[in-house]
């Protein structure tokens, strides 16, 4: 959509994830360059969730490498071994990933404006003055203005996801990370939500994105990845990987979404 | 070893580590305001503390933790001790009484025994405190009788109140004064079986002189009769009278 | 540290251990039922009987175990003028303090299922009664394991104050052997020992069973 | 769809709720005829689940006159104070009407079979073989075969959902209430969802179904009814209501709707 | 019933009570620091501090009260060869005993915790400690308050046990009274309904919070 370059910003390979006996991820590749916006879909247990959470090492991977901005995370290729990166260096090159969550996770002590000062503040050590001129910044962004002093239990589901969007963001992520942030959400109050990451993909951010909402990714996405049980089984431009599947599980993915869309018919007809 | 050992050791000290018991009058009497201890046993420790010419040093415990005050090494000694081969395994027995006392019941209101034998009946019950020479007394004086162990005489008394028991048994002072609250008869069954009472210190070296001191001390207080005035004193002041006890060798 | 005394009276304290036991289990078991009943009620739909419930918790709950023994013991004979054995007291008042916890327990684990469960069966037509036994208990129960498990754990180091009203359980043996022998530490130490050996599998085993129900949740 | 008849089934009078000092219903008045499928929307918090609850007394309404089938199920209109109908009456009338939850509600520690068989043995005191025959031809029905022994934790929240629809029916209620049977589904599976709904309103079952799925709205209601702040502020055929709404509030709220479906297009030009 | 006993004898079951509080709120005290240590502890990411803590706690746990008291009192002056006071005997051994329980239930409350709070704090770069300060023990103190409460309503409870090494607290008064009156009735009465003025308040407090916060959630 806007400005691509060319240089890769995230580079996952041969990504493997066991849980116990159970092999989540097997062998995913993936690179994003700086500007794209990729969105990840798959079936429910096909591992979604898994990769966004090994890119900032929430989740251990088992073997593979994973490189941020041309830093090392994490790396245990089959020859090197894993090889100890230093707790205090992941921490730092895990600041440059912003997560939003499906279920927002604020932190339901502190005020809107606290979560958003809290990163900055306690972990880039930042003066709590200017950060929170920028986090009002950001809020205001969210269309969250006069929300500041509100606890998140007061805020509607759509602005307590905007509230978690400007917190990832007051770290000045250079990767945006969104783990199916609308799904949690009542319908009516999706828009909202979904009209913020536009506007965040327009003005440039570097984005990962899992998401049920096939309409939104084919408008958003410079790239649309199919993860099929832990392996990448599709990866393309949002018009071949969406409307031209190839792929027979893809296929049958798609399809039930073009079930339900359908149905909606009647309502674009009449407009 | 040097048998004035111990003795210089407390004298080092400046204290001699006593023991006494609360809810024990008029042997033990503690002051409620001032936390300041009279009382049969306290005046003894003083006499012993004020020859050694050293403060007293008073450690409360209860009967039932006299032994464990003793192996924490809390006490130089302890009064009031009943013979026992098993603790003298452990402790040291200054092998001379201060007084020679004897056991006692207090009998409920109708049951008059005269003799050990007119207890060792099934129907008759007797509490006894556990643990202490009462039971054993108990137990060989009268195994056919149904015997209830309670922890201290409260309990007994409480026994005797409920009208769960008929008789206590008890030291001759002890059976005095429930005889004097009217809660019950104070009786000498025979044959009469003594109860002298001895004193204990800890099994070290160089105690020899200690006990040596503590034997001379008890042989003066029990032959010139100055245990038994001191006991009767106490007594008196609270009007019991020893004599419904007549056997006593405390009633002077 | 001479142990001989603890061999040389094992039987005395093998009794004890019998004892304590015993009333661990009896009071275990009359605790729970008490406690399952007053747990129970307190969900009633009878506004008298809701208070019953709270009543009996809150005075039982907050009167050391120590002072309901005693009074139990002492106390209850004159008031109601009857006899009672140091057993039934002892009984009496251990089953009364644990039903006390064991109704907060059980209380708690039924107000933890989803209420959703609640409207399922509701929506079916079920009577309360109904609910309860067909839905809500059998799903509370299991959570409860824990917690009982706790509890009952407690119950076992509570019969030891039943010393107190000379019941001769290990802790009374204990005494005995100590005043005798002149050698407390031998003994209690090895009563500690004894109660480490009885109880420490069953937290484990506890954990365990927390565990796993965490995990399966 | 099928052949509707005029004799009301389900008739709310004048129903108030309050919950404290919040009214969440302020005078509903609602009928639904034989084989009518009525579908309840509007924003969230409007009271279209508290609606639902008050048709069996899961809540208990403050004023107002429900009558299912032609029996009172609970009185308390202003003139007549509240009439006290016994609570087993009051279960009885209840088991009429099939209630199906947004969180399925299913009992963990039974079969799927015997979710199904619980309510006709226990309740109505049917014996277990006759009830277990029926209940193995409505899981049939629902597409579960061979599912009859396992847990419901073992099934896939769209299998759990038509566990739900089967253990409802079983009861042969006449009514079927469904308080936003998909929403708790991941959205490939809410389509296998839709299609039991929609078989069964074909079947000739009288329903009252709260969605937030317009289309499928769109395709099996006979009538919308939307709820505002608990009022019924538009009752009309989905065409009226949900194509051309009038009421502001509702075209607000259809609108949002209509935005998202927007996004789909691309999906249904190329099909 | 003579409750003149009770009367004529205030000032010395009003001292009693005062030496009650003040055990109950040191070793509520000690009791906290120590638990909370050793809970927190067991999160650690260092294995042996970790079966320290479980070491500690399932000892704790697993001895009566009156053993670890006695233990305390008469056998750790000769394994250590020092000398302790009663009261600090005391206020080792209650301490210690409920911070094994402090040590649950912190342990508890910080895995009551959504771990998603934890991840969107990783996510934000934060380290162990931060998390813990700035995010999961602010939220985890505030479910805790109501197990805090009953844990330290059990340790004033609890007191009533000094008795037996002769602190004089509450029920060491009663015994006295008891023994110098003869009325035991009255006076463990009047021990019960003490405890029972102190301790209902606070449990009735702690339903109230435990009520707001299930209905806050
Ligand atoms: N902490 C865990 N322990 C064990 N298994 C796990 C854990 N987290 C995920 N899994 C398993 O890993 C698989 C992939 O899970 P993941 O959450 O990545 O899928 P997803 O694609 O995000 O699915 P969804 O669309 O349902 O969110 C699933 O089968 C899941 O059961
Ligand atoms: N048990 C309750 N106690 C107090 N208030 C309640 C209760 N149940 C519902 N409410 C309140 O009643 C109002 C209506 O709630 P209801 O659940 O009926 O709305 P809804 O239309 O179903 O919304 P949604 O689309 O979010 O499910 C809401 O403001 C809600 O907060
Ligand atoms: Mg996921
Ligand atoms: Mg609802």
């Amino acid at each position: 959509m806007t400005e691509k370059s060319s240089k890769p910003l995230l580079r996952i390979q041969n990504l493997c994830l066991r849980f116990g006996s159970r092999e989540v991820l097997r062998g995913v590749d993936l690179t994003v360059n700086e500007g794209e916006v990729v969105v990840l879909i798959g079936a429910s247990g096909s591992g979604k969730t898994s990769l966004l959470r090994c890119i900032n090492l929430l989740n251990t991977p088992n073997s593979g490498r994973i490189d941020i901005d041309g830093e090392i995370i994490f790396d245990a290729t089959a020859d090197s071994g894993v090889s100890r990166i230093p707790i205090a260096e992941v921490n730092r090159i895990r600041s440059k990933t912003g997560m939003v969550f499906q279920q927002f996770n604020l932190f339901p002590h502190m005020s809107v404006l606290d979560n958003v000062t809290e990163g900055p503040v306690i972990v880039k050590r930042e003066t709590r003055k200017e950060v929170e001129v920028r986090a009002r910044e950001l809020l205001a962004q969210m269309g969250l203005e006069g929300h500041e002093h509100k606890r998140p239990a007061q805020l509607s589901g759509g602005q307590q996801q905007r509230v978690a969007i400007a917190r990832a963001l007051a770290m000045h992520p250079k990767l945006m990370l969104f783990d199916e942030p609308t799904s949690a959400l009542d319908p009516e109050l999706v828009g909202e939500v979904l009209k913020a990451m536009s506007a965040l993909a327009r003005s440039g951010m570097t984005m990962v994105i899992v998401t049920h909402e096939l309409g939104f990714a084919f408008e958003i996405a410079n790239r649309v990845v199919f993860l099929d049980e832990g392996t990448v089984a599709a990866d393309g431009s949002p018009h071949d990987v969406l409307l031209k599947p190839e792929h027979p599980r893809l296929k049958s993915f798609v399809n039930r979404f073009h079930e339900t869309a359908d149905m909606l018919r009647p309502f674009l007809e009449t407009r | 070893a040097d048998p004035s050992a111990v003795i210089n050791a407390i004298k080092q000290r400046g204290a001699l580590n006593y023991p006494v018991m609360s809810g024990e009058e008029p042997d033990f009497i503690k002051d409620p305001k001032t936390g300041d201890w009279t009382g049969i046993y306290p005046d003894w420790g003083r006499q012993i503390a004020d020859l050694l010419g050293v403060k007293i040093n008073f450690v409360e415990t209860t009967w039932g933790n006299l032994a464990a005050d003793f192996q924490a090494g809390r006490l130089d000694m302890a009064f009031g001790v009943n013979p026992n081969p098993k603790r003298g395994l452990v402790v040291d027995y200054v092998m001379e009484p201060i007084v020679e006392g004897v056991w006692t019941i207090t009998a409920r209101e109708g049951f008059e025994p005269k003799t050990w034998r007119d207890l060792n009946k099934p129907e008759v019950r007797i509490a006894a405190q556990s643990g202490s020479t009462m039971q054993v007394i108990a137990e060989t004086m009268a195994p056919k009788a149904k015997i209830i162990l309670v922890k201290n005489r409260d309990q007994a008394v409480l026994e005797m109140q409920s009208k769960r028991v008929d008789a206590i048994l008890l030291a001759d002072q002890n059976s005095a004064q429930l005889h004097k609250a009217g809660l019950g008869k104070a009786i000498v069954p025979t044959p009469v079986l003594r109860n002298p009472m001895m004193t204990a210190v800890p099994r070290k070296e160089g105690n020899e002189g200690f006990m040596n001191l503590l034997a001379n001390w008890s042989m003066q207080q029990r032959t010139l009769g100055l245990s038994c005035a001191h006991i009767t004193k106490y007594m008196q002041e609270r009007g019991i009278d020893l004599s419904v006890v007549p056997q006593s060798g405390k009633y002077c | 540290m001479d142990f001989s005394v603890v061999t040389s009276h094992a039987d005395l304290l093998w009794f004890g251990i019998l004892i304590t036991l015993y009333y661990t289990a009896i009071t275990i078991a009359g605790g729970m039922i008490l406690g399952l009943t007053i747990g129970l009620i307190q969900f009633a739909p009878i506004r008298p009987l809701v208070w019953l419930g709270w009543l009996f918790v809150e005075f039982f709950r907050n009167i050391p175990l120590l002072v309901i023994l005693l009074w139990t013991y002492y106390a209850l004979p004159i008031f109601l003028n009857i006899e009672i054995s140091k057993g039934w007291a002892g009984f009496l008042a251990l089953t009364c303090y644990s039903a006390a916890f064991y109704a907060e327990i059980f209380r708690a684990g039924v107000q933890s299922i989803d209420p959703g469960q609640t409207d399922a069966a509701t929506a079916l037509g079920m009577s309360y009664g109904q609910k309860m036994r067909r839905i809500i208990l059998p799903q509370a129960f299991k959570r409860m394991i824990p917690p009982l498990v706790s509890q009952s754990i407690m119950q076992m180091k509570n019969t030891s104050l039943l010393s107190t009203i000379t019941v001769p359980d290990l802790l009374y043996q204990a005494g005995y052997i100590s005043s005798q022998t002149f050698k407390p530490m031998e003994v209690y130490t090895a009563v500690g020992v004894i109660f480490l050996l009885f109880l420490v599998p069953l937290t484990t085993l506890s954990r365990m069973i927390e565990r796993r129900q965490a995990s399966h949740r």
